[in-house]
């Protein structure tokens, strides 16, 4: 299966947003506009586009860790809500109470990002339960780390998905670290596909930079897991070109691999084969760019700045639903 | 109303919401084809299926965890945790993510997730087989945490809780599944929030929760018989939130309040009530209020220890004694 | 006598400690090669090696049961969780191992781990790594709890705990790290049990611990200039056990207390505090003892709001100013 | 590696003396002189005996579950100590406090039995890693039943175990149930050796009914681990005869199943090799059980009786070290 131009034009629009996207919010979070921690994706972009690409956005339901904001906006999340959120508003997509961590987009069936690693693990087992219990076509998708594959959670949950037949695809974006540790010096087994034979999970390994061949792999898993087949992993070996998250230097990277990891940028990628295929030119794409980045700045980070924080009257909302007539004994009670 | 077994009436919530709606599953370990250690899902693996009442593997975070991810869709399991010792597993989940999910979507996503599990000291079954741990429940923001003291609010409790968009922590007790009481033939749901009088009373006010409410009242009559005091009793079945209108109602009556929990006392429900108290109704205090609780060790196996470190009726006796000076 | 950072008081009290024995090593999640997310054992990786200062792989449950069981054989491990939220996942091997195992083979296995972890909130990091948990740790029996709210005793209190024969939980804190104070130049150790006045006073006790002792600090002295009143703080360092005779020695002589935290109010240590004052010299009050905690909520990401959710020394002096009618 | 014939009936009557030790632990359950959860060896005697043949009891350490007493026997545990323990007397090894879950013997080597499923495997792992700083000969062996391998801790700790080369022996007593759930019921990968690939552990799986075989699958083991070669697993088949515990009837087994394994029955297939060599008479083996039988009635159960019962007023010993001088600031200021 390989993707009609069209889609190839799509795509290198949307990694390239995603890409200008996470680069404002480096600089909203210099600028103290953005909080806490956050995580950035530049560099990674190829995984959650390929392999979303390859499944149905806004329709399968999709969960991930705290680095998540172009997970969100793939499935379909407003960027603006999404940045709105970065910037603790009221109009934010959690309504300012969630942060970079925690973006949910329940209608777009984004399940949201989590801040404890391995933490979505079961949390996607049990989307994939419901979905096998309510006899649905959706599948549920889990994107995480390397690092978090050490999490007891990871064992726990591949093995209760691969018992059960669960609809789930677990997507691990392999970028070697987990914070400052390099993956062989936290795991004995670094090809991280081999490690599910414990659970008898079929599993694939993928560049991660080239998105045409994720989205090829995930058509694959993709329909393994939508055709009853059960659990499908999927790592994808890529690389984060930021540091962890915003207070991170990178200083335990050797640079020699930071440039050769560089040289296989994603975006650059598809966008040179576009090229040399004759369905671009370097001027479409400048032009592509700077649509982009007015769009962010004019349109985004304005709605962003201009929203209202939320009230703070309103800080004990959300923590238990509202007149739920259970509590009193049930309606007939209420 | 027929007098039936503590797991007889929670085997039958279960058993009633799994007809009524077909979301409604439960899962745990040895749930399925042995029907729960107490017995509390006997025969609903062969009435549901495998798909409905799932035997899971032992792994508490991660099962629990899948109870939630499933919750997320409409789903409402049932999650029985054998011992809530083995809880501490599967606090993560609990904690971090049935409770958080709603607050941090801006009310988005939610968690109708109930998780059952005895707390508790039943028969010397050792250190780490004997804890009590609603205290930690309690702590967590966002979930709701029941504890029932008959087979009646086990059965009406798990039903609303079942029913009820927020995650709620029911916390059982070893020692009570044989106990036996009366519940309504017809369904009903008990309240999540609140708290029951159980015995009026003028002179003190005995706060008890889950088994303590037996104690509660076993002194309550040893201490109106032989001492010619009128011990009302609380029942906190809904520990989180705490009623604290009920409590101060009740101790603005009597102006004399004893706390009587299992658990050790530190940062335990005793200090909690005690700090309502203060802060609602110190002035209405006839007497520093008390509380019995256990002694704070890792429980020993010898029975005759493991009854020294755990309170009863006769130490609630001698507390309300002690607090009249006799 | 030099002023330091508590990053670096932390950090000393590691390179003393692994220099005077080789059975002191530390671990935790990028505590090596990158130093500690707080810095707190920067450059011990390049000086004592990668067999004694460990990075360890997600796993907390399991490392910190890693370094439980390396400490029944003398190791003496300093066990680093980047943050006390991610303590959920590790409480089964805290408490059920590490706390239980002296108790239950009758005095012949000890576990003295040391785990240090900053719980509190700090900024926007919103619900899932907001969490403060001392509560639940101080409910754990057989476990020292202890929380440094300066930099000397950050540095003598992990001496201490790393020589005494019993688990000890240091709870520190993320805001807390760039705080100056001074150290003393020669070796010391502080008590692990006991509390601290850090200010005399004679209207009313201010019990904090930790951060919240700053607080407590800022508010007495805005007390004394602009409202005449005199606040005695106490520094409740060590929260299991918990310093009864201190409390009671001070409340006795002022007759007042608030104690103030920064954690929720539920089952907490305001709720302990309370419930000693009750219990040990309820007459002497001369009002009710009030605590000032948090909002029980998830912590929201919003700065305003989350600062709401959160005391400072202004919600003190306005509670102390309630008390006093003002 | 095979045994010599002394060897061989030493073998013979440890397991015979641990078989009738815990069937009159099963009596005494009965008769209520122990209490709490009783969770009996009969059946897989082969696995501790063979293993620990192999390794060094009393030298050697190691951890296993609450099926703890005859592992606790086979590191040299004085059976007297043990059974009073069971009887919760201040004789008890753990003198009275820790009961049959809880049987440690600290002076041999025993490091206890624990009650939550899973939770030796990293205590194993951190005993290995002490040994490993101090440079020790010794090993850690950790025995666990088949339904732990699901708990996230299996995961962790034998990464950790790998990842660093830690002397540790990992047996997992495979008995083909967790209380009464089939293996192949909670576990996608029901041979156990192959999960640990996950971990590049070396792995066997052993017939765990033939102590002969278990030992010389040990030596091996035991061998890899002690010259420094870094973890291995070792899956030994096995059957329990009794009940998970005491509360348990066993109505989830088939007979067909239960009896089929009863016919190979490590005790009476060691004796009867014995017996058809030559080396032993069937007079003999039943003048050793009489002798047995006498001993632990004789001695162990009397007294177990007659040792008196803890002290209440030391309910709070034991808590924390007594006197401990770092607790007031170190000996300077105590
Ligand atoms: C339970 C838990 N432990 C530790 C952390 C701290 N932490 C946050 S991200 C991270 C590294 C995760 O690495 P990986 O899974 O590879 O994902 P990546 O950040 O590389 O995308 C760690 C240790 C956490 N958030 N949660
Ligand atoms: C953490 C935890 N979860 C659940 C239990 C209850 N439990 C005790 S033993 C057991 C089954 C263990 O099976 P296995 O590991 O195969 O060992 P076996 O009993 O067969 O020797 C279970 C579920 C427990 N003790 N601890
Ligand atoms: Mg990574
Ligand atoms: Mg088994």
């Amino acid at each position: 299966m390989s993707l009609k131009i069209d889609d190839k034009k799509r795509l290198l629009r949307e990694m390239l947003f995603s890409r200008r996207f996470e680069e404002r919010c480096y600089e909203a979070y210099v600028e103290r506009k953005i909080g806490g921690f956050l995580h950035l994706y530049p560099g990674q972009e190829a995984c959650a586009h390929g392999v979303l690409e390859a499944a149905r956005p806004g329709f399968d339901y999709v969960i991930t860790s705290y680095r998540d904001h172009v997970h969100a906006l793939k499935c379909g999340a407003d960027p603006k809500a999404v940045m709105a959120e970065l910037f603790a508003k009221e109009t934010g997509i959690c309504k300012g109470r969630g942060g970079s961590m925690h973006i949910f987009d329940v209608d777009k069936h984004f399940m949201g990002g989590y801040a404890l690693v391995g933490g979505p693990f079961p949390l996607a087992a049990g989307i994939a339960k419901a979905l096998q219990l309510q006899k649905r076509e959706e599948i549920a998708v889990c994107f995480l780390g390397d690092a978090a594959n050490n999490q007891g959670t990871f064992h726990e949950s591949l093995n209760m998905a691969a018992l059960w037949n669960l609809p789930v695809l677990y997507v691990c974006e392999n970028n070697l670290y987990g914070i400052g540790t390099r993956i062989d010096r936290s795991t004995a087994v670094v090809d991280q596909y081999k490690r599910v034979s414990g659970y008898g999970i079929a599993a694939e390994q993928i560049d991660g930079q080239d998105v045409e061949a994720v989205y090829a792999a995930a058509v694959k898993a993709v329909k393994h897991v939508r055709s009853g087949k059960g659990p499908f992993f999927l790592e994808l070996m890529t690389y984060r070109y930021r540091g962890h998250s915003m207070s991170d230097s990178n200083a335990y990277r050797e640079k020699a691999e930071e440039r050769r990891w560089s040289k296989r940028d994603p975006i650059i990628m598809l966008r040179d084969r576009l090229i040399e295929a004759g369905k671009l030119t370097r001027e479409d794409y400048k032009a592509l760019d700077d649509e982009i980045l007015e769009e962010i700045e004019n349109e985004i980070i304005k709605f962003a700045e201009e929203s209202p924080e939320p009230d703070v009257a309103e800080l004990e909302k959300y923590v238990f639903a509202e007149n739920d007539p259970w509590v009193n004994g049930g309606p007939a009670n209420g | 109303m027929a007098e039936i077994m503590f797991w007889e009436a929670v085997r039958r919530a279960h058993d009633e919401e799994m007809t009524n709606d077909p979301n409604v599953i439960c899962m745990g370990e040895d749930i399925g084809v042995v029907g729960g250690t107490y017995k509390a899902t006997k025969g609903l693996y062969d009435k549901y299926g495998p798909e409905r009442v799932i035997d899971t593997p032992i792994s508490e975070n991660s099962y629990t965890g899948l109870g939630i991810g499933a919750s997320f869709l409409g789903v409402r399991p049932i999650i029985e945790i054998m011992s809530v010792n083995f809880a501490w597993l599967a606090l993560d989940q609990i904690a971090n993510s049935a409770a958080k999910v709603r607050y941090m979507s801006g009310g988005q996503l939610v968690a109708p997730v109930v998780v059952r599990s005895p707390g508790g000291t039943a028969h010397q079954l050792g250190a780490q087989h004997s804890a009590r741990m609603e205290k930690v429940f309690m702590g967590v923001a966002g979930l709701r945490v029941v504890t029932p003291s008959t087979p009646k609010q086990a059965y009406g409790m798990l039903k609303s809780a079942v029913r009820c968009e927020d995650p709620v922590f029911i916390n059982e007790h070893e020692l009570m599944y044989n106990m036996k009481g009366e519940v309504p033939d017809e369904e009903y749901f008990h309240p999540l929030e609140g708290s029951e009088t159980v015995r009026e009373g003028r002179d003190v006010t005995l706060f008890g929760y889950n088994i303590s409410v037996h104690w509660c009242l076993q002194a309550a009559e040893q201490l109106s018989q032989k001492h010619g005091i009128e011990a009302e009793v609380i029942d906190l079945y809904s520990l989180s939130p705490l009623d604290r209108q009920g409590i101060t109602k009740s101790v603005s009556k009597t102006h004399r309040a004893v706390v009587v929990e299992e658990a050790e006392p530190i940062v335990g429900v005793g200090a909690e009530v005690m700090a309502i108290i203060n802060e609602e109704c110190f002035f209405e205090l006839d007497a520093p209020p008390m509380r019995v609780s256990a002694v704070h060790v890792p429980i020993p196996y010898n029975h005759t220890m493991e009854k020294a470190a755990i309170p009863n009726a006769k130490d609630v006796v001698a507390a309300v004694l002690k607090m009249f000076g006799k």
